[in-house]
């Protein structure tokens, strides 16, 4: 299936879900309020099947921009992929998780969160997955400044106050 | 049959120009010779058998093994003898480590442990005969005594176990309790199977019930299925690979002993290997005709009279029991270094449900055959 | 525990409770400093729950900092197992990204180099795999072979683990005097050796009791997680990008996926999972030897660009890596630094699955289930 | 005047010499590595120990249990989050205690120096380092040459004496 039958199929089921017509670009961006609904249409829906989410990434648009996280997905019956796009707002953005629907998405969501900060609402275990619980700072966004000390060990390469 | 202590004794009072010795102090002196001369065998005894286990498992895995260590200069080329001297250095180096007691650790129980697992396998060669009348103590129950003394070991497993207050440690001794009591049943119904056939629990009648007549392995079909079961038992006892549970490196790190440093863990390596050298020795003692020569076996099988017979004698009698064990011994490592390891059920199932049914029904077979035939 | 419990417990009900076990980040079988928080009731494990970032060394910042050429030796460390299908697969999207063709005889030479790291990596797998069962002389036998790979990979570009040989639109170095020859050495030596691995470990009577049946990953379960590669090619499903979605060459040659067929247990065990790593290497030596055979002559350097600076955009490629779908989305803003490139790992997402298919299960199993996934943390932390 | 007997081993003396040589010679001969890997210098490590390189044809052996080894190989890169554990690795091992420092990465933070915000820039600034090994990664000749310079420090070494 090419993506504007599945545009089509998507505004089918969910009609306020897609931000724009989405026909002309290479991927759905969708709003992130509806994206559960839409997830579920996407799995479920006997000509779409998209049951293998291949990544979930992050993404930073730059400190003036908003963040947004990109699902790549794949149909493992029909062999056809999908990009959909989904903007969150940089400070306290957040949008639902589907780690109930792909499970792949579960330790995803939570490296998205770890290196970017928004949040997931509803994933069963939202913690940071990489970094250290204590860790301050989301180091992914382009804003993001490296810390000098972490418990006391210098962080940074830069010698002066080792000795 | 004579022993070592009553000739040691024997010896304390035939010297004359010593003063006259209540037999207690005499008793003391003997038993403190004695057991030196275990000690010292056991030290060595580890030192030889893990500088072997090393170059085998070397032979098997493509490598050299210890190559560069010698012992006053000489390193023994690139041949087999390579790196004689590891062990003297390993050996050495424990002794001269730091003994860690871990802070949360029960500190009585975690210094006894070692101790009494030391003590079982160091008493257990007390009953042990390697030639006529070159034995420590003739028991009359030699075969029950080493079979309960080395029991006793698990009880020194359990302890350093629970007293590191490691849960690695303490998964290793609940598995070993759980092993070496269970193999414990399908071992003694093996040797069972021997005294029922020679009549007597003493090693002495045992070997003699075998020169008079077969050794024991070639007895009847059922006593070859029992030696089977008692080697494998056997190495379960022993802990090693593939029964090596309790100390399961890609699992429970070290098992039991995973805090143990230093001297103390020097403890557990010489009662390990120790307890290899006394599960062979019983083996070859009871099923493989202890010090009897295998050539003289034979020739008496063809009616050789018995002036022909070269190759028997207290010192060829000494060269073939080592022969045998050391035989053994390699069997052991050939299993450790070519079997992957069994999963703790897995080792439950095989005791209780394949070993002891055969034990108890070769108990059963053998009895018949004795019945019927002899 | 206490003595207060003593009074409100019956006699004769034995009670129990869940202990909490740490296995790592220092462990000898956690392949690397994972470490998996265990619940056990006994030796049964009742859940598991992997903590990572012991090794997280920031890949994806890297990426923004440096150029799409010196982003190549850092995916080398990310899977340093298979540094070679790391290298690749960023290449060829890079390369799709900038509508770059490369001469074929540079495509041939990717490819073997590819499947020998191939058979590099599933050698690594299959004997740690059975030093996490307790067979330590499998281990050796397989690094021992291991050592010849590296052989012939340290005689192309002079590095032993981390090569950085696949350049965006070419190769570091074209392929030295007489490989093919040793090359072909090399694969005259190894096929009989697949058959000592299954002597000595695979029809161990002791290693199907240990692997048969254990960790049973049905196919629905694997695909919803996310599980690649010899993982899912092991619970039966026929998926493998070579051949499913063949990119740079791969169609041209002949080799079948290997799937796990549940010979000695249920299909989606332990011991299948195993089996068609030992099964690819044979697969492996099949597309080497006729990519060794077809290997054209020309200029490995004539497509190598001035300057990588792929267009707008953005691009998920995806290969397959010894451990399964490996992608590359890399958002390009037109400037010589990649503006995000993310890393979707293999063993990542088949690392998520160790509480569905290890939970129920004795410890001695969770090492087996963890040494079935192989995983490589270096990967998994990025 | 003569000395006292007491006053001798005070001083430099033949028998804590050739005691000292002793231990240093069994110290030095049996070095029990740490079996701990981080990245992907562990699986040069592995390589040494593995047939071709064969590391136990010096005494090194591996043991797993931290209370059980004398070499601590801090085989790749440190994170933030290992570095505490490493130096509790550090403490459990028992004396003496060695570490040897194996690829960049352990040595200065390697490839990742500049932008790893997560890496600790060398492993000598959590625990006290013997030997550096370079490479990235290292080969294992290099580690085993790394291993022949511990084991030269550790002959050079008295034990039995007053550090003056």
């Amino acid at each position: 299936m090419d993506l504007q039958s599945i545009v089509k199929s998507v505004r089918g089921a969910q009609p306020e879900a897609l931000v724009a017509d989405a026909a002309q670009e290479e991927h759905l961006e969708l709003t992130p309020d509806r994206w559960r609904e839409v997830a579920r249409h996407l799995i479920d829906d006997a000509d779409l099947q998209f049951d293998a989410l291949m990544c979930l990434s992050g993404y930073d648009e730059g400190p003036e921009g908003s963040l947004a996280v990109i699902y790549h997905l794949f149909s493992m019956q029909h062999k056809h992929k999908l990009e959909v796009r989904i903007k969150v707002p940089r400070d306290g953005g957040s949008l639902p998780s589907v780690a109930d629907i792909w499970r792949t998405a579960d330790w995803h969501e939570r490296e998205a969160y770890d290196l970017f900060g928004m949040t997931f609402e509803g994933h069963p275990d939202l913690r940071r997955i990489l970094l250290p619980d204590d860790w301050e700072g989301h180091p992914l966004k382009k804003d993001y400044l490296t810390p000098d000390y972490y418990r006391g060990i210098p962080v940074p390469k830069d010698k002066r106050g080792w000795e | 049959m004579t022993s070592f202590t009553d000739s040691l004794t024997g010896w304390f009072n035939g010297l004359t120009w010593l003063p006259d010795m209540s037999p207690a102090i005499v008793a003391v002196f003997v038993a403190g010779i004695l057991a030196l001369a275990v000690f010292t065998f056991m030290s060595l005894n580890a030192l030889v058998a893990v500088y072997f286990e090393r170059k085998v498992s070397a032979f098997m895995q493509d490598r050299l093994g210890p190559m560069e260590v010698g012992i006053f200069g000489f390193r023994g080329g690139k041949k087999f003898w390579g790196g004689i001297g590891q062990t003297l250095a390993d050996a050495i180096k424990l002794l001269g480590k730091e003994d860690t007691i871990p802070a949360d650790a029960d500190r009585p129980l975690f210094i006894l442990g070692p101790f009494i697992l030391f003590g079982a396998a160091f008493t257990a060669f007390i009953g042990l005969p390697i030639g006529w009348g070159m034995v420590i103590s003739d028991f009359n129950i030699g075969v029950f005594f080493i079979t309960a003394i080395t029991s006793v070991g698990v009880i020194g497993i359990i302890l350093s176990g629970w007293a590191s207050n490691n849960k690695w440690s303490l998964y290793g001794a609940m598995r070993s309790a759980a092993q070496i009591i269970s193999y414990e049943l399908p071992l003694g119904m093996s040797l069972l199977l021997v005294v029922m056939v020679a009549g007597s629990l003493q090693f002495s009648d045992i070997v003699q019930w075998q020169e008079d007549n077969r050794w024991f392995i070639i007895h009847s079909p059922f006593t070859v299925v029992a030696f089977m079961i008692f080697l494998v038992s056997g190495v379960a006892e022993a802990n090693r690979t593939p029964f090596d549970l309790p100390e399961a490196e890609s699992e429970l790190v070290a098992g039991y002993m995973t805090e143990y440093s230093g001297f103390r863990w020097s403890l557990f390596f010489l009662s390990e290997y120790a307890s290899m050298v006394i599960i062979s020795l019983m083996t070859a003692i009871v099923f493989l005709g202890a010090w009897l020569s295998p050539v003289a076996g034979i020739l008496r099988m063809f009616g050789v009279p018995e002036g022909w017979y070269y190759l028997s004698g207290p010192l060829w009698g000494l060269f073939w029991l080592m022969g045998k064990v050391a035989f053994l011994i390699f069997t052991m490592m050939w299993f450790r270094w070519t079997f992957p390891r069994l999963r703790p059920d897995q080792l439950m199932y095989t005791a209780w449900k394949v070993f002891l049914p055969f034990a108890l029904a070769n108990i059963f077979f053998v009895g018949l055959w004795e019945l019927l035939l002899a | 525990m206490t003595a207060t419990d003593s009074k409100s417990s019956n006699f004769g009900v034995v009670e129990t409770e869940e202990m909490v076990l740490n296995m790592g980040p220092q462990h000898p079988s956690t392949h690397g400093v994972l470490r998996l928080k265990i619940r056990t009731d006994g030796e049964i494990v009742t859940h598991i729950e992997p903590h990572l970032g012991y090794l997280h060394r920031c890949f994806e910042k890297h990426c923004e900092n440096l150029s799409y050429e010196q982003v190549i030796p850092f995916t080398d460390r990310c899977d340093y197992l298979a540094s070679m299908a790391n290298n690749h697969i960023y290449a060829l999207g890079v390369e799709q990204m900038m509508g770059l063709e490369v001469p074929d005889r540079v495509e041939y030479i990717r490819i073997i180099m590819v499947e020998l790291q191939r058979i590099a990596s599933h050698l690594m797998g299959v004997g740690t795999f059975g030093l996490d069962v307790g067979g330590i002389t499998p281990f050796t036998y397989c690094f021992r072979d291991r050592e010849r790979v590296l052989d012939l990979f340290e005689y192309t570009c002079g590095a032993r683990l981390l090569y950085n040989y696949i350049w965006i639109g070419g190769l570091s170095h074209d392929l030295p005097e007489n490989f093919v020859q040793y090359a072909n050495e090399f694969l005259d030596y190894f096929e009989p050796k697949i058959d000592e691995y299954n002597r000595i470990l695979t029809y161990n009577k002791i290693f199907i009791e240990r692997t048969g049946d254990v960790g049973v990953l049905p196919a629905d379960v694997a695909i919803s997680y996310g599980c690649t590669g010899p993982v899912l090619r092991g619970s039966g499903v026929s998926w493998d990008l070579r051949k499913n979605e063949p990119y740079s060459i791969y169609d041209r040659f002949e080799f079948d996926t290997v799937l796990g067929t549940g010979e000695m247990g249920t299909l989606g065990d332990c011991w299948d999972r195993y089996f068609v790593r030992i099964q690819e290497m044979r697969e492996s030596i099949k597309i080497v030897r006729q990519a060794l055979a077809q290997l054209p002559e020309g200029d490995v350097f004539e497509a190598l660009p001035k300057k990588v600076r792929p267009p707008e955009g953005s691009i998920y490629f995806r290969g397959e890596s010894p451990r399964g779908e490996l992608g590359y989305f890399i958002v390009s803003d037109g400037k010589n630094v990649p503006y995000r490139v993310k890393m979707r790992s293999p063993a990542f997402c088949n690392l998520s699955v160790i509480n569905e298919i290890g939970a129920g299960w004795m410890i001695s199993d969770i090492v087996t289930i963890l040494g079935s996934l192989d995983i490589v943390l270096g990967e998994i932390d990025r | 005047m003569a000395l006292s007997l007491v006053h001798k081993f005070d001083q430099d003396n033949v028998i804590v010499e050739k005691l000292d040589n002793l231990l240093n010679w069994a110290r030095s001969n049996s070095p029990w590595f740490f079996q701990f890997g981080l990245a992907c210098c562990a699986i040069e490590m592995m390589a040494a120990a593995a047939p071709r390189h064969d590391l136990e044809r010096f005494g090194a052996m591996p043991r797993a249990s931290p209370r059980q080894s004398d070499v601590m190989i801090v085989a790749g890169t440190v994170t933030m989050k290992m570095a505490t554990r490493i130096k509790r690795l550090y403490e459990q091992m028992a004396n003496p205690k060695y570490v040897i420092s194996m690829g960049s990465c352990a040595n200065s933070g390697g490839p990742y120096w500049q932008y790893g915000y997560h890496v600790l820039k060398g492993v000598d600034l959590v625990v006290p380092v013997d030997v550096y090994v370079p490479g990235c990664p290292p080969r294992p000749e290099a580690l085993i040459q790394g291993i022949n310079e511990l084991q030269r420090q550790i002959r050079e070494e008295t034990p039995l004496r007053k550090v003056s």
